[in-house]
């Protein structure tokens, strides 16, 4: 990626540098061929419109250039690959913490191997901040209140800058660390280093604690949608709406459970929000992501009216 | 007309003309007057005020930076230091400089009128902005503010413990003024024209003027609202902005952003059209093709609301609004485009001399040039995800505000000051701090490209040592850069007493505001011109080292 | 006209009366326009709002008044009418009728400012007022059915009715005081045939203010009213 | 008395009728609300609102007559941009779920 961004912005610069040389230039020129001294009496000349329209179009097309180039580069940043290793990110004032889902924790340090997809699934406790690894070339800003993602796949070994691009207060500036690239199996040693419980591990366990789990069946259809092999699918709401269950979408049926009711289902499930953290509402996400319907012969999740419930709703 | 010109501070002179300056020397006569000259020169001291006043805090900001540690100040007090420095810039210096200044000036003279359409709002306005400057300065000694200037939610709302409320409610007061000036311009030049000045023989600083005003009017009022939503927030505990309840963070952005981008025309938009008029001067010819200038002002003024949200492109929009976002920015560029082309072009078989007004103008093409192509950089998107919230960015639109507006705002102060204060300023200084200007300007500002593009991000107080080497060459810059602008303020205040006397015309300028004394009298014209002219009847004057002697 | 001359309303800075009518009333107009935009800003955070959480905005709007706000929303109206009364009796020179007309404006305004006194007090009452005290707890509609709500999405629309109909009391205090004011100056006679501009003026500030309510009130009060 | 040629002043019972209307609109636009008319309870609401707000601009605030184009151009470009900020706002919000 950073080589791309590289050779758009080199390609760029050309372009700039040409313009910014022809100005000055044709400035100077004319501003030493025409001094006073040597062109005492001005000639008036009016304007052409052909030339105006020549000296808007022509820069409209080179300019279109600079925009699909960088829509393309944009597309592929915000579009992370399906198989890639998914890293959770917290972000606070004034701290990065770093959740792999194979349970390592990590703060203001995100260990990394070569060559494999990396996603960063992020959210922050408290204000805006910007994960921000200038070496390789990508930014977001992470917002309370609903996950951001990036990704990258890193090629050299070595410690990267990490930088809070956003300002968030006191110790913005301290707000950084290091992205350690490590070669493969560096970075298998160093996970085996460290306690392994596995976010989704985690995840499965807040999941029966709190209660999930009744109504959230995997046998049979419960009273909430069946979650296997839900994630990454179009799912259709009972306003008729169409919406994907991305990250964000789990997220907020766990924060604010009414605000995308599933076709079929009533609104009885009730709100986490203040229950879980974010920690812990990342191992819910990473847990029901990890369902998939391998083992069960379970389908996904049939827009079939459920078995009505209608009074009971205020027990939970 | 022999034009026997009385400066004011000049000890009792043998039947004095009576201009606006001397008309009246109370304390009372300048404080309540309604003169839309003598509300300029009001505006002129208060705004150059702001201006050394922010300067002092870009100073603090860059010799924090000359080491890699936070050793000069704490964390804390820089965060409020650069807060103050782009509140007091932006809000206080570059948006009312080129339009109160020397709009309010001129305008009205221009167009051949005795005053702006509301004189008395007029007043209202520059105590709007004195009552908001006194608030900021205020929170400046009583604690600060640590948000920057952008009061980006939830941080401002909630997890700052510095004055949001006071210091959003100058930048509302202010910005009221802003509203009344802009209010002010339109209605003066759709009312007040001079008969036979028709709208294709305006001049072009008439033309952004107006197209400024627009912005204003437009813009400022939801700026306003977004700020006043952010201190009910804070003191009511209405939560508009707060993702706890549901609401987004980034509607504030969208609010704010959908004034500060075009506010940024407000700035850009003034000086554009004093370069225009300097360089038709000092080439003694008609701006080449008039109307694509003056429309380009209008057109960069209705594009400038259509661009906002690239601002926010790795702030977490849609990818579709971001790529809408993106292409739509670049229309602004042919606007741009096609003024810096037609300026190029109108030296071409000029009469060009080199007076200090034109070495500003120069400079204004050179570096809004950068400024612009910088900024095409900053709408791809792929580029900007990179060096958006670095150095880059603040490069950048220095090179835009500070490049493009300071290099306008200071031609057109000396291409005027004759005609505002009846007295030459000295040449030689004049030229020599202009070269300071540029080349102070591009030393401070040209690192901070390359900074940006390495990775360091904006508002870092301390930042790692790899970066030091181009910080200490901005930090040297900006010694010089400083030099270059208190050299002005130095040889202006002697002139006031040692100038040489200005006659009418000394640049033999068309335009009406040549056409009246220097200084004007207080209703500008004895008697109301009639326009039977183009704009830029260069071929009908003769250059002003070939005229008749004038009568001093 | 016989003013022309001796105007003493006429700025010496116009060439003529019209001249100076003309940039008061372009003057106002753009000054409307600012407002369109003020009021702008918080349409959009009501807009982006309401598409996110239509549910909590229904709920929250079932709980006002809709006869207060329709009242209201009457009252406003009428008021406009008296106001372009008001304006025509200038213009005709009917200087106690003019009066008349505006003191009615004035007590059409204050009713109007007294019932929406009324709707926050139970807004107090109910807990209605974003902030520590905040609850919501009827998520009923006004036919049993149950709407799901999240309360603090409740409070968002709360936050959106308290600043939007705020700032439009704001407006109307403001609207009130000021053709007070011009009460007291017609009434001295200080407004003729050939200068009434700023009982036109500030007509056309009460008209704004009024268009302002008459899209407040749908939006407001009337989300998903039906069963 | 060129003022009263361009000032389209009407008759004191023609101002009674529109603000008659006007209210016949606000009870209009209750009504409709108690109507289940799908998506279409937001469209007519704001439909009926944009006709009084129309209504009131022409004739209270005199833009239809006046002598000069100038003013209704002011009030729409207010709207314009007003309609510039609304739209490209939701660009980003209504696309934030695609993909």
């Amino acid at each position: 990626m950073a080589g791309q961004v590289d050779a758009l912005y080199i390609y760029l610069l050309l372009v700039a540098g040409v313009m910014t040389a022809l100005i000055f230039l044709a400035v100077m020129a004319l501003a030493i061929k025409y001094r006073r001294a040597r062109h005492p009496n001005a000639e008036q000349i009016e304007g052409s419109t052909i030339l105006e329209i020549i000296w808007s179009v022509i820069p409209f097309f080179v300019m279109l250039t600079f925009f699909i180039w960088g829509a393309v580069i944009y597309f592929q940043e915000r579009t992370p690959p399906a198989d890639s290793t998914e890293v959770y990110v917290v972000a606070k004032q004034w701290m990065w913490k770093i959740e792999h889902v194979e349970g390592q924790r990590e703060i203001n340090e995100l260990h990394v191997p070569t060559g494999q997809d990396i996603k960063l699934i992020m959210t922050s406790q408290d204000v805006i901040h910007s994960f921000f690894v200038p070496a390789f070339r990508i930014k977001q800003d992470v917002l309370p209140g609903r996950y951001t993602t990036l990704w990258f796949k890193a090629t050299k070994p070595g410690r990267y800058h990490l930088f809070c691009a956003e300002y968030c207060g006191t110790q913005h500036s301290g707000m950084g660390g290091d992205i350690v690239v490590m070669e493969p199996r560096d970075y298998a040693q160093w996970m085996a280093g460290g306690p392994s419980a596995p976010l989704q591990e985690t995840g499965k366990q807040l999941f029966s604690a709190l209660g999930c789990a009744t109504c959230h069946r995997f046998d049979v259809q419960g009273r909430g949608p069946n979650l296997v092999g839900l994630y990454n699918t179009d799912v259709l709401l009972e306003d008729g709406r169409m919406v994907k269950a991305d990250e964000n979408y789990v997220r907020e049926s766990i924060l604010n459970p009414t605000a995308k009711i599933v076709k079929g289902f009533k609104p009885v499930m009730p709100t986490f929000q203040g229950i879980v953290s974010d920690e812990q509402l990342n191992a819910l996400v990473a847990y029901v992501k990890s369902l998939t319907p391998t083992g069960s012969a379970e389908l996904q999740n049939q827009p079939a009216a459920s078995p009505a419930q209608p009074q009971k709703m205020q027990v939970q | 007309m022999a034009s026997t010109v009385i400066p004011a501070n000049r000890a009792p002179a043998p039947t004095p003309k009576l201009n606006y300056l001397n008309n009246g020397h109370t304390l009372k006569s300048w404080l309540l007057t309604t003169d839309h000259k003598r509300i300029a020169i009001l505006y002129l001291i208060s705004v150059t005020v702001f201006f050394f006043l922010g300067g002092f805090f870009a100073m603090l900001i860059r010799l924090e930076l000359l080491t890699p540690q936070g050793d000069l100040m704490q964390a804390d007090t820089y965060n409020k230091v650069f807060t103050m420095h782009g509140m007091i810039m932006v809000f206080f210096f570059l948006i009312p400089v080129v339009p109160a200044v020397l709009g309010n000036f001129l305008v009205p003279i221009m167009i051949g009128a005795k005053d702006l359409a509301f004189p008395r709002i007029n007043l209202l306005s520059w105590y709007l902005y004195i009552i908001g400057g006194i608030l900021i300065s205020h929170v400046m000694l009583t604690g600060g503010v640590d948000t920057g200037w952008t009061f980006y939610t939830p941080f401002s709302t909630e997890y700052t413990n510095t004055k949001i409320v006071e210091a959003g409610l100058a930048v509302f007061i202010a910005g009221f003024s802003s509203i009344f000036t802009g209010l002010n311009f339109i209605v003066t030049i759709h009312r007040m024209r001079a008969p036979g000045l028709t709208w294709d023989r305006l001049p072009l600083f008439i033309w952004s003027n107006y197209a400024t005003s627009l912005v204003m009017v437009l813009g400022t009022p939801v700026v306003a609202i977004t700020i006043v939503l952010v201190a009910v927030e804070r003191l009511f505990h209405l939560g508009i902005f707060d993702p706890r309840l549901g609401g987004d963070p980034l509607l504030f952005q969208h609010l704010f952003w959908f004034y500060s981008h075009p506010a940024v025309y407000i700035m850009i938009l003034p000086s554009m059209g004093v370069v225009s008029e300097l360089i038709a001067c000092f080439a003694r010819k008609r701006v080449f093709g008039y109307k694509f200038v003056a429309l380009s002002s209008v057109a960069i003024a209705v594009f400038g609301f259509l661009v906002w949200a690239h601002h926010m492109f790795v702030a977490g929009i849609s990818l579709y609004a971001a790529m809408i976002f993106s292409f739509l920015s670049f229309s602004v560029g042919v606007p741009s485009a096609v003024k810096v082309f037609n300026w190029t072009a109108t030296l071409y078989k000029g009469s060009i001399s080199y007076a200090t007004p034109m070495l500003y103008a120069f400079g204004f093409i050179g570096l809004f040039t950068m400024g612009g192509l910088t900024g095409l950089m900053l709408a791809t998107i792929g580029i900007d995800v990179h060096v958006t919230d670095t150095y880059f960015v603040v490069a950048h639109f220095h090179y835009v505000m500070v490049g493009g507006v300071l290099m306008g705002y200071l031609g057109g102060l000396h291409f005027w000051w004759p005609k505002m204060t009846g007295r030459m300023y000295p040449e030689a200084w004049a030229k020599l701090s202009a070269l300071l200007v540029f080349v102070g300007f591009n030393l401070t500002f040209f690192p901070q490209f390359i900074l940006g593009y390495v990775g360091m991000p904006r508002r870092y107080w301390q930042y790692p040592p790899e970066f030091q080497a181009l910080n200490v060459l901005s930090t040297a810059g900006a010694s010089i850069l400083a030099a270059g602008y208190l050299l002005p303020m130095i040889y202006f205040v002697w002139s006031l007493r040692y100038g040489k006397i200005a006659d009418a015309n000394p640049w033999a300028a068309a335009g009406l505001e040549w056409k009246t004394t220097s200084p004007p009298p207080t209703f500008n014209f004895d008697e109301t011109p009639v326009v039977t002219w183009e704009a830029y009847n260069y071929d009908e004057i003769p250059a002003w080292e070939r005229r008749a002697p004038v009568a001093r | 006209m016989e003013h022309e001359a001796h105007n003493p309303a006429l700025l010496h800075h116009f060439a003529d009366a019209q001249q100076q009518k003309n940039a008061a009333s372009l003057g106002m107009w753009l000054f409307l326009v600012t407002e369109i935009m003020f009021f702008g800003g918080m349409f959009c955070a009501y807009l982006v709002y309401r598409l996110a959480h239509f549910n909590a905005f229904a709920a929250g709007s079932q709980q006002l008044s809709i006869w207060l706000g329709a009242t209201n929303t009457a009252v406003l109206i009428i008021s406009s009418v008296t106001v372009v009364l008001a304006v025509k009796a200038a213009e005709a020179g009917k200087r106690k009728v003019l009066v008349g007309y505006l003191v009615v404006t004035v007590l059409l305004g204050m009713t109007f400012l007294v019932i929406k006194g009324f709707e926050y007090r139970e807004k107090f009452e109910k807990h209605h007022v974003p902030g520590a005290t905040f609850k919501f707890t009827d998520t009923f509609d006004d036919n049993g059915k149950q709407i799901p709500v999240n309360p603090k999405e409740a409070e968002l629309f709360f936050s959106l009715y308290f600043a939007m109909t705020g700032m439009h009391a704001l407006h109307m205090i403001i609207g009130c005081g000021l053709f007070s004011v011009l009460a007291v100056l017609a009434w001295k006679g200080h407004y003729t045939p050939g200068y009434f501009t700023p009982i036109e003026n500030a007509g056309l500030y009460w008209h704004l203010v009024d268009i302002i309510w008459i899209y407040l009130f749908p939006l407001l009060y009337l989300i998903s009213r039906h069963s | 008395m060129a003022e009263h040629e361009e000032h389209t002043t009407h008759s004191q019972g023609f101002y009674i009728a529109i603000g008659v209307g006007l209210l016949i609109g606000t009870i209009t636009t209750v009504g409709a609300a108690f109507v289940n008319l799908g998506p279409f309870n937001p469209v007519i609401a704001l439909l009926i609102a944009t006709i009084k707000a129309t209504v009131v601009v022409l004739f209270f605030m005199h833009v239809k007559g006046a002598s000069e184009k100038l003013t209704g151009a002011v009030v729409v470009s207010g709207f314009f941009f007003l309609a510039i900020l609304l739209s490209l706002s939701l660009a980003d919000y209504l696309t934030r779920s695609w993909r």
